[in-house]
C-alpha cells in the first residue's frame, strides 16, 4: 500500500548505550536502501600510545579504553603479556581473576537489563521513569550491579579503571573477612538473580527467528571467560592465536569503528572477499556453552520455557540474566574457598616475544595481541574489543528484523524497532572506536 | 620504684589474658604492609617475634630473622596519636526539617576500654603533650572520651633505630618514672621485666603473681638501656629553640624547599601535631548534613587560607612553619618543644629531610 | 522549579558517566532532586536543551566536538567538567606530542573520513569552565558533594591537597618508604582515597597535579629509586599528560640520558 | 552542655543590607536558656554556621548588654558568606561562641579610645565604637581613624559622618588615592595621626585591618609616643574550631582564637610583618 513510500529515518544520538552512535535508515519502494550504525566517536588511538610503554604500565592504559568493562581489558593484556614473559600465575591468581571477572559482569550486565534495555520492552525512555511503575525491579537491578561493583572494588580498590590488577597477578590480597562479608553478600544476592531470570522471561521479547553465526569461547572444564578456544555454531575450534586468520576488520567508510567480518575457511589475512557477519557476547556464550552452565541456571533457563540455543537474538536478554544468575554461583564457589595469599603475584621477568590473550568481555570476546622488546616495552599491539565484531551483525539484523517487522510500519515504529535491537546488543560504542590497527591492506 | 617481676617469653599470652580478663581490648604492634603498625591484637603469637627496622631518612624496612624478641625494633608510622585523636571523624551531626528548623545531635566515640602493649616512651612523653594540647582549655570531647580508660603497657627501647634521638630530647630511650605508663617491660632475650606505674597497673601485676627480677635480669636491663642511649648518633643543636629565632629569613628555608614536597607526611606521622581542619559533609538529599574533622598539616594551602590570599604561599614558608612550631614556638604553647626525637619525620619524608640535619644547619645562621 | 541538568559525552571511555549510573539509589534520589534534561547513556534526549548545569565527560578533539562544547556552554548556567579527558585532555592527549596525521593515515584506509583536530584538548581551553572535577575516573562521592553544593547555591569545596594525606589519614603505609614504589601521591590531587597506596601499589597520578606539586624535586626522587629519564618522563606523561605541571616536567627528563 | 563544639540553631529577627556586599543579621538563639545563658564581650566572635555548607567566624557587634539581640556585620566574600547573604528574616543559622579575647574596654575605662581601621573597614570595631557611644561617660575623647585606598572603598560614609557630630568625637579619614569628591585627607593612615591631636599617655589604641597597615599605623603611634601596651590589634588568621585545637590559627606561639583575635601591641609584634606567620 505505501510501498513506494520515502522514508528517511535518522536517529542523531543513540540514547541508551554507552557511547555515541547514529541509525541511518533510507527505505526506497519497499527496501531498504541505506542502513546504518553510524559510529561518530574520535577515536582514541590507543594502541598508538601503548607503543613505547612498560610493561606494569599496559593493565592502567588499557582499562581506559572502555569504563564499562575495563576489567576485560585488564584481564585479556595479562594474559597476553604473560604468555610472552612465560610467567605462571598460579591457581590463586586464576581463581581471583574468576572471581574479579565475576564483577565486572555482574555491574555489567545488571545495568544492561536494567538501566538500557528493559525499558524498551516496558515503554519507558529511561530506567528512572520506570522506577515509578517498577520500583523493586528497579532497585533490584542496582542492587546487583552494586554488587558487582563491590566485588570489583574489593579486588580492583575501585570498579572503573580498577588499580588492583598487575601483570602477573593481583597487587594485594583481601582479607579473610573482607571475602566473608562479600560472601554473605552473594549468597543473599542469589535468589534475586534466580527471580530476574524469571522476570526476563516475562517482558514481551519480540519474536524473530535468523540465522547467524556464534563466536565465543570454550574450555573444557568450565563455563569460558577468561580463557579457552575460540569455538563457532559452525564449527570452528581454534586457539586464539589463530584468530587473524579467520577473522579481520575493515575500515566502513560511515564509521570511525573498524568492523570485523568472519571467513569460516581461513585465511582471512590475505582474502580478497568479503566475510561474513558474526555474534559475540552473552547470546553466543550461551548458545555455545549452555552445557556447561551449573544445573541450576540451566534448570532456571529451562524454566522460562526458551531452549538454547536460540536463533531469536531477543534472547540475549535472557542469556544476560542467566549469566547474572551463573557468575554469582561462581563468585560463591570461589569465595568459599578463598584463602589470603602472601604472593598474590609472580613477579615477571620481561622478554621479548609475541603473545595473545582473548576472554569473554561482557559483551563477548576481547583479544589482543601484542609484541614487546627485550626490556619489556611495548613494540606494536592490537586490540579487538567485542562491540567491531558485533558491528556487521547488528546491520545484518537490523535489515532482517525491520523487514520481518514490515517496513511499511509507521515510522516511529521503525525506528523504535531498530535502536531496540541495536540496544540489544549492548553496544560499546566507546570501546569500539578505542583501537585502531597498524596494518591496513590498501588495495 | 616499684618492684620488678620476671614474665618468661613463653608466658607472653599470661600478659593478653590478664587484660582481657580485666576488660580491655588489647591493641599490640604487628608487623602489616612492611611496618610495625597497632592493631587489634588477642594473641601473644601475633607480636612481631624477630622482626627488625631498619630507617634511614626517607627509609623503613622490615626484616625477619631469629630473634627471640618481640620489640626488637624501634617504631612503625604510628604513635598513640590515631588511637586517640582520629585520623577522620564525625564531631557532630545536622538534621533540617521542611520549616527549617535544624536539630543537632552528637556523635559520640565507641565506648571501649582499651590497652596498648607495646607503646615507646617516646610515644609517652608525646602522649603527654596531646593531653595537655586536648585536655586543656576547651576539651575535646572526643579525644577525651577514647583517651578515658586507656591503659599503657610501655616498652623500653632496646633497639633504637638510626633515625631516633629520644636522648637528645630526653623523652627515651626508657621512660622515666611518671611518664604515664600503667606497666612497663624491658625485654630480655628470655622474657620481660615488668613493673607497674599506676595504681591500676600494681593491682594488675600482682594478679600475675610472677617472681621477682633477679639482680643480674635488672642490670642487664640497665645496660640495655645505656647502649640504647649510646648507639644514637642524631640530636639537636643546644638551646634549639634560641638558636632559632631570629633565624627567619635563613637561605636554608630555600634550599629545604627545593627538596621539600609539601607532602605533609611529616606531620602525619608526627605523635605531637595536631592540627586538624573541619568538613561540611552534606547527604545528597539534603535533609541532614555531618560535621566532620581530619588530620591537617601546616604543608597543605588550605591550612593558611584566608580570603583571598594564602598566609603561606611557597614550600618555604610551610616548611619553616612546620619546623620552627616544633622548635621554636612550641615551647611558648606547652613548655617545651614538640618534638620527643621519636625520628618518625625523617624516616617517612619520602625524601628524606632530616629535621635534626636542618635545625643544626639553621642554628649555624647564614652560611648554610 | 527543579534545576535542569545535562551529561555530555565527548572523547572519552564513558568511566566517569558511570560515576552517576553506579551511583545506586543515589541516581534514583538525584532524579528527584533535579530534572535531567540530557544524558543520552541514561535515555534522556535533548541536547539542545538551555539546562542549569552541565556535566562534560570527554576531551575535544575534533571540530564537530569544539562546535558541540561552544553550543553546550551558551545553554549552560554553570559548566562542570568531569574526569581527566574532560579536565585535562585525557591520556588521549598523549596523540598532542605526535604527528597524528601519519598516525591516521597509517591506521584508516579512509582516513578523510576521521576529523581530528590537531590535539586532544581540556574544555577550558575553549570555553569556560565553573568547576573542574579532576579524576580518572570520577567517583560518585566526588559527584555527590558537587551536586549537593550546587543545590545549595554554593561552589563546592575545591579538593586539591596531596594524596599522601588521605593516605595517611587512612592509615596506610608508605609504599614509597617501604617499597620504594614511585609513587606520584606526594604531586597527585587527593580526591580518590589513596586507593592505590591502600591495595599496596604507587599511585600514578591519575587525579592530575595537586595545588604547589614539586615536580621537580619528585622527579629528582624517582630518579633516587633508580628509574632511568625515560621511565620518569613516563611518569608525568600518564593519565593527564597535558596539565601542565605534569607537561613541563616530563619535557625536562624526554630524551634525557641516565 | 553540649560539646563546645556543637552550634546551637538561632534565627535571623533582623536582617539590614548595609551596603551591597555588606549586611547585618540579627540573631535570637531559639532555645530560650541558650540565649540566657549567652555573654558576650566586645572585639569576641561567633561560630556562624550555614547548613550543610560550613562554618565562618564573624565577629558580634550588638552591644553586650543588649540582652535581646546578637548582631553579626558580615561582608560576602565567598562560598559561606555569600549564601548566608541570601538567608532572609525568619531562617536559621548554627551558632557557637562567643569565642576569643575581645577589646580591653575594662582597662581603657575613663582613657580616650583611638580607633584605627583600614582597608574595607571593619566590622569589629564597630562593636567597641558602638560600646564607648552607649557609655560616652566613662570615656574620655573618642577618636576615629580610617585609611583606605581609594575614595570610593569607603562604605559607611553617612555612619562616619553621623559620627563626627557627636560630642567629644572625632573621625579622621585618608585615602592613599584621593578625588574631586574626596573632603578628607589624602595619604596612608599614619597622616592622621597628626591631626589627631593624641593625648598619648592616656589613650588605648584599638586597631583593625590589613596586617601591614596596622604594622604602619602602629609604628606611627609609637613615634607619637603611645606606649606599646597600650596599642591593641586584631587579628585574623584561618580558623576551623576557634577553641585553640585545630592549629590553623597559629601564629608563632599563639593561637589568634583563644590567646586573640585581640593581642597588645608586644604580645604579637614579634610575628607582624614576617610573610608567612
Ligand atoms: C576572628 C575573626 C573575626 C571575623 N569577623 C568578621 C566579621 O565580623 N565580618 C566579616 O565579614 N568577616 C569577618 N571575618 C572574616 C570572615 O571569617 C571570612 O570573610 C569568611 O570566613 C570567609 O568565608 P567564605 O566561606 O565566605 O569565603 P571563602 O573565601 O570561600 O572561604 C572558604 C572557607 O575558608 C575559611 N576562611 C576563609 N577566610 C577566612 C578568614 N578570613 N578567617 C577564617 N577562616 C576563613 C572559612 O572556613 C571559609 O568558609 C572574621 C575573621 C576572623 C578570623
Ligand atoms: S618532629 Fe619528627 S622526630 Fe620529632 S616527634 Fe615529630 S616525628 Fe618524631
Ligand atoms: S602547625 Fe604544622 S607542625 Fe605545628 S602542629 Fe600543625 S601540622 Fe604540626
Ligand atoms: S593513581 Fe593515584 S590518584 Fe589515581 S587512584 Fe591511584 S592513588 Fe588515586
Amino acid at each position: 500500500m505505501n510501498g513506494s513510500r520515502e522514508i528517511d529515518i535518522h536517529v542523531p544520538v543513540l540514547a541508551r548505550v554507552e557511547g555515541e552512535g547514529a541509525l541511518d535508515l533510507k527505505i526506497r519502494d519497499g527496501h531498504i536502501t541505506q542502513l546504518q550504525l553510524r559510529i561518530f566517536e574520535p577515536p582514541r588511538l590507543f594502541e598508538k600510545f601503548l607503543e613505547g610503554r612498560d610493561y606494569h604500565e599496559v593493565t592502567d592504559i588499557v582499562a581506559r579504553i572502555c569504563g564499562i568493562c575495563p576489567v576485560a581489558y585488564q584481564m585479556s593484556a595479562s594474559h597476553a603479556i604473560e604468555s610472552i614473559f612465560q610467567a605462571q600465575p598460579g591457581p590463586w591468581v586464576r581463581a581471583m581473576r574468576r572471581l574479579f571477572y565475576c564483577g565486572e559482569w555482574l555491574e555489567s550486565h545488571a545495568l544492561h537489563i536494567h538501566l538500557l534495555a528493559a525499558p524498551d520492552f516496558l515503554g519507558f525512555n529511561s530506567a528512572i521513569e520506570m522506577a515509578a511503575q517498577y520500583p523493586e525491579e528497579v532497585k533490584r537491578g542496582l542492587r546487583l550491579q552494586g554488587l558487582g561493583n563491590r566485588i570489583l572494588r574489593t579486588l580492583g580498590g575501585r570498579s572503573v579503571h580498577p588499580v588492583g590488577v598487575r601483570i602477573g597477578g593481583f597487587y594485594h590480597a583481601p582479607a579473610a573477612e573482607t571475602m566473608a562479608a562479600l560472601l554473605a553478600e552473594c549468597r543473599a544476592a542469589l535468589p534475586e538473580a534466580e527471580a530476574l531470570v524469571q522476570w526476563v522471561a516475562t517482558l514481551q521479547l519480540p519474536e524473530d527467528d535468523q540465522d547467524f553465526v556464534s563466536v565465543a569461547l570454550r574450555h573444557p572444564d568450565e563455563y569460558a571467560f577468561n580463557e579457552g578456544r575460540l569455538v563457532s555454531s559452525d564449527g570452528l575450534d581454534i586457539a586464539i592465536d589463530q584468530y587473524q586468520h579467520y577473522f579481520r576488520e575493515f575500515h566502513a567508510p560511515h564509521s570511525t569503528a573498524l568492523h570485523a567480518h568472519y571467513y569460516p575457511q581461513g585465511d582471512a589475512l590475505d582474502s580478497q572477499a568479503e566475510g561474513q557477519p558474526y555474534l559475540v557476547g552473552p547470546l553466543a556464550r550461551v548458545n555455545l556453552n549452555f552445557a556447561q552452565l551449573p544445573q541450576a541456571v540451566q534448570d532456571n533457563l529451562n524454566r522460562t520455557g526458551v531452549t538454547f540455543p536460540s536463533r531469536n537474538m531477543f534472547h540475549s536478554a535472557l542469556a544476560r540474566a542467566a549469566e547474572i544468575h551463573y557468575v554469582l554461583l561462581e563468585a560463591i564457589g570461589q569465595l568459599e574457598n578463598y584463602q589470603p595469599s602472601d604472593a598474590p603475584y609472580v613477579a615477571v621477568t620481561p622478554r621479548a616475544g609475541l603473545g595473545f590473550g582473548c576472554t569473554e568481555a561482557p559483551r563477548g570476546i576481547l583479544w589482543h595481541r601484542y609484541e614487546m622488546d627485550e626490556q619489556g616495552r611495548v613494540c606494536r599491539a592490537i586490540i579487538t574489543p567485542p562491540t567491531s565484531q558485533n558491528q556487521a551483525r547488528i546491520e545484518e539484523d537490523l535489515r532482517l528484523s525491520l523487514e520481518n517487522l514490515g517496513l511499511d510500519q509507521h515510522d516511529e515504529v521503525l525506528r523504535l524497532h531498530g535502536e531496540k535491537v541495536i540496544r540489544n546488543y549492548d553496544p560499546c560504542i566507546s570501546c569500539a572506536t578505542h583501537f585502531l590497527k597498524l596494518k591496513v591492506d590498501r588495495e | 620504684m616499684s618492684s620488678a617481676v620476671f614474665l618468661p617469653h613463653a608466658d607472653s599470652q599470661r600478659l593478653f589474658d590478664l587484660l582481657h580478663g580485666a576488660g580491655y581490648q588489647t591493641l599490640a604492634p604487628q608487623a602489616r604492609n612492611g611496618a610495625i603498625q597497632f592493631a587489634p591484637l588477642a594473641s601473644a603469637q601475633g607480636l612481631p617475634w624477630g622482626q627488625h627496622d631498619e630507617q634511614r631518612p626517607g627509609h623503613y624496612r622490615l626484616e625477619q630473622d631469629h630473634s627471640p624478641r618481640a620489640f626488637a625494633w624501634a617504631n612503625g608510622p604510628q604513635a598513640l596519636k590515631p588511637l586517640l585523636f582520629a585520623p577522620q571523624e564525625t564531631l557532630w551531626q545536622v538534621e533540617r526539617d521542611a520549616g527549617g528548623q535544624m536539630r543537632f545531635a552528637a556523635v559520640a566515640p565507641p565506648q571501649q576500654a582499651r590497652a596498648v602493649i607495646g607503646v615507646r616512651p617516646c610515644d609517652l612523653a608525646a602522649l603527654k603533650i596531646h593531653d595537655a594540647h586536648f585536655l586543656g582549655g576547651a576539651r575535646d570531647g572526643h579525644y577525651a572520651a577514647r583517651r578515658q580508660g586507656l591503659l599503657l603497657v610501655a616498652v623500653n627501647c632496646s633497639h633504637p633505630a638510626e633515625t631516633c634521638f629520644c636522648a637528645a630530647t630526653g623523652d627515651g630511650p626508657a621512660a622515666a618514672e611518671h611518664s604515664g605508663y600503667d606497666l612497663l617491660l624491658d625485654e630480655l632475650d628470655e622474657g620481660f621485666i615488668l613493673r607497674a606505674g599506676s595504681e591500676t597497673g600494681r593491682a594488675l601485676l600482682g594478679q600475675l603473681g610472677l617472681p621477682a627480677a633477679s639482680a643480674a635480669q635488672a642490670q642487664q636491663a640497665e645496660r640495655q638501656q645505656q647502649d640504647a642511649r649510646d648507639i644514637q648518633q642524631r640530636g639537636l643543636p643546644k638551646d634549639v629553640s634560641q638558636g632559632l629565632q631570629g633565624q627567619m629569613d635563613h637561605p636554608r628555608w630555600q634550599q629545604v624547599a627545593e627538596r621539600c614536597l609539601a607532602c605533609g607526611n611529616c606531620t602525619s606521622v608526627c605523635p605531637t601535631c595536631f592540627c586538624h581542619s573541619e568538613r561540611e559533609q552534606p547527604a545528597l538529599d539534603g535533609v541532614s548534613s555531618e560535621h566532620l574533622r581530619e588530620w591537617d598539616s601546616c604543608f597543605t594551602s588550605g591550612h593558611s587560607y584566608l580570603h583571598g590570599h594564602l598566609v603561606r604561599e611557597s614550600g618555604a614558608q610551610r616548611y619553616r612553619q612546620w619546623l620552627m612550631h616544633k622548635l621554636a614556638w612550641w615551647p611558648e604553647q606547652f613548655g617545651r618543644i614538640g618534638c620527643v626525637g621519636c625520628g618518625r619525620c625523617i624516616s617517612w619524608c619520602p625524601v628524606g629531610i632530616d629535621i635534626t640535619a636542618e635545625a643544626a644547619a639553621l642554628c649555624q645562621g647564614e652560611q648554610a | 522549579m527543579k534545576p535542569t541538568v545535562a551529561v555530555h559525552k565527548f572523547s572519552s571511555c564513558d568511566g566517569c558517566q558511570l560515576a552517576f549510573l553506579n551511583a545506586g539509589e543515589a541516581l534514583v534520589t538525584l532524579a528527584g532532586l533535579v530534572d535531567i534534561v540530557h544524558f543520552a547513556e541514561a535515555g534522556y534526549l535533548d541536547e539542545e536543551a538551555r539546562v542549569d548545569i552541565a556535566f562534560i565527560e570527554g576531551s575535544i578533539s575534533t571540530p564537530h566536538e569544539l562546535e558541540r562544547i561552544e553550543k553546550i556552554r551558551k545553554n549552560s548556567g554553570f559548566l562542570v567538567t568531569i574526569g581527566a579527558c574532560a579536565t585535562s585532555g585525557g591520556l588521549q592527549a598523549l596523540r598532542n606530542m605526535h604527528d597524528k596525521d601519519q598516525w591516521v593515515e597509517g591506521i584508516y584506509a579512509l582516513p578523510d573520513y576521521i576529523e581530528l583536530l590537531k590535539d586532544s584538548r581540556p574544555v577550558s581551553e575553549f570555553v569556560k569552565v565553573d568547576l573542574e572535577l579532576w579524576g580518572c575516573p570520577i567517583n560518585t562521592r566526588q559527584l555527590v558533594m558537587a551536586v549537593r553544593a550546587l543545590l545549595f547555591g554554593v561552589l563546592p569545596l575545591e579538593e586539591h591537597d596531596k594524596v599522601c594525606l588521605a593516605c595517611k589519614r587512612q592509615q596506610q603505609v608508605c609504599v614509597m618508604v617501604t617499597k620504594g614504589e614511585p609513587c606520584m601521591g606526594p604531586v597527585t590531587r587527593t580526591g580518590c582515597g589513596a586507593i592505590c597506596p591502600s591495595v599496596g601499589r604507587d599511585c600514578y597520578a591519575c587525579y592530575g597535579p595537586s595545588e604547589l606539586p614539586n615536580t621537580a624535586a619528585m622527579a629528582r626522587r624517582l630518579q633516587g629509586l633508580g628509574l632511568p629519564p625515560e621511565q620518569i618522563a613516563k611518569r608525568f606523561s600518564f593519565i593527564n599528560n597535558h596539565a601542565e605541571a605534569f607537561r613541563e616536567e616530563a619535557k625536562n627528563w624526554q630524551g634525557a640520558k641516565s | 552542655m553540649n560539646d563546645l563544639r556543637q552550634p546551637h540553631e538561632a534565627e535571623i529577627i533582623e536582617r539590614v543590607q548595609e551596603t551591597p556586599s555588606i549586611y547585618t543579621l540579627r540573631l535570637r538563639f531559639t532555645d530560650p536558656a541558650v540565649h540566657a545563658a549567652y555573654r558576650f564581650a566586645p572585639g569576641q566572635f561567633n561560630m556562624l554556621y550555614l547548613y550543610g555548607v560550613g562554618e565562618v567566624p564573624i565577629s558580634i557587634v550588638s552591644d553586650p548588654e543588649d540582652e535581646h539581640i546578637v548582631d553579626h556585620t558580615i561582608r560576602a566574600v565567598g562560598r559561606v558568606t555569600d549564601a548566608m547573604a541570601r538567608l532572609q528574616v525568619g531562617e536559621r543559622l548554627g551558632v557557637r561562641g562567643p569565642y576569643g579575647r575581645g577589646w580591653p574596654v575594662e582597662q581603657a575605662k575613663g582613657r580616650d579610645v583611638v580607633i584605627v581601621t583600614g582597608g574595607l573597614g571593619c566590622a569589629p570595631v564597630v562593636s567597641v565604637i558602638n560600646y564607648v557611644l552607649k557609655r560616652r561617660d566613662r570615656y574620655g575623647k573618642l577618636t576615629i581613624m580610617q585609611g583606605v585606598k581609594h575614595a570610593d572603598d569607603l562604605i559607611w560614609r553617612e555612619q562616619y559622618e553621623a559620627w563626627s557630630q557627636l560630642p567629644n568625637t572625632q573621625v579622621l579619614l585618608s585615602a592613599s588615592e584621593g578625588g574631586p569628591l574626596w573632603p578628607w585627607h589624602v595619604g596612608h593612615v599614619p597622616v592622621l595621626f597628626d591631626k589627631a591631636a593624641l593625648d598619648v599617655a592616656n589613650s588605648t589604641v584599638m586597631m583593625c585591618g590589613p596586617e601591614g597597615m596596622m604594622i604602619a599605623a602602629g609604628k606611627g603611634l609609637l613615634e607619637q609616643g603611645i606606649p606599646a601596651e597600650d596599642i591593641y590589634l586584631s587579628m585574623e588568621r584561618n580558623m576551623q574550631c576557634a577553641v585553640g585545637k585545630c592549629g590553623h590559627c597559629q601564629m608563632g606561639g599563639q593561637f589568634v582564637c583563644k590567646d586573640g583575635p585581640v593581642f597588645s601591641w608586644p604580645e604579637i609584634v614579634a610575628r607582624l610583618g614576617i610573610k608567612g606567620v
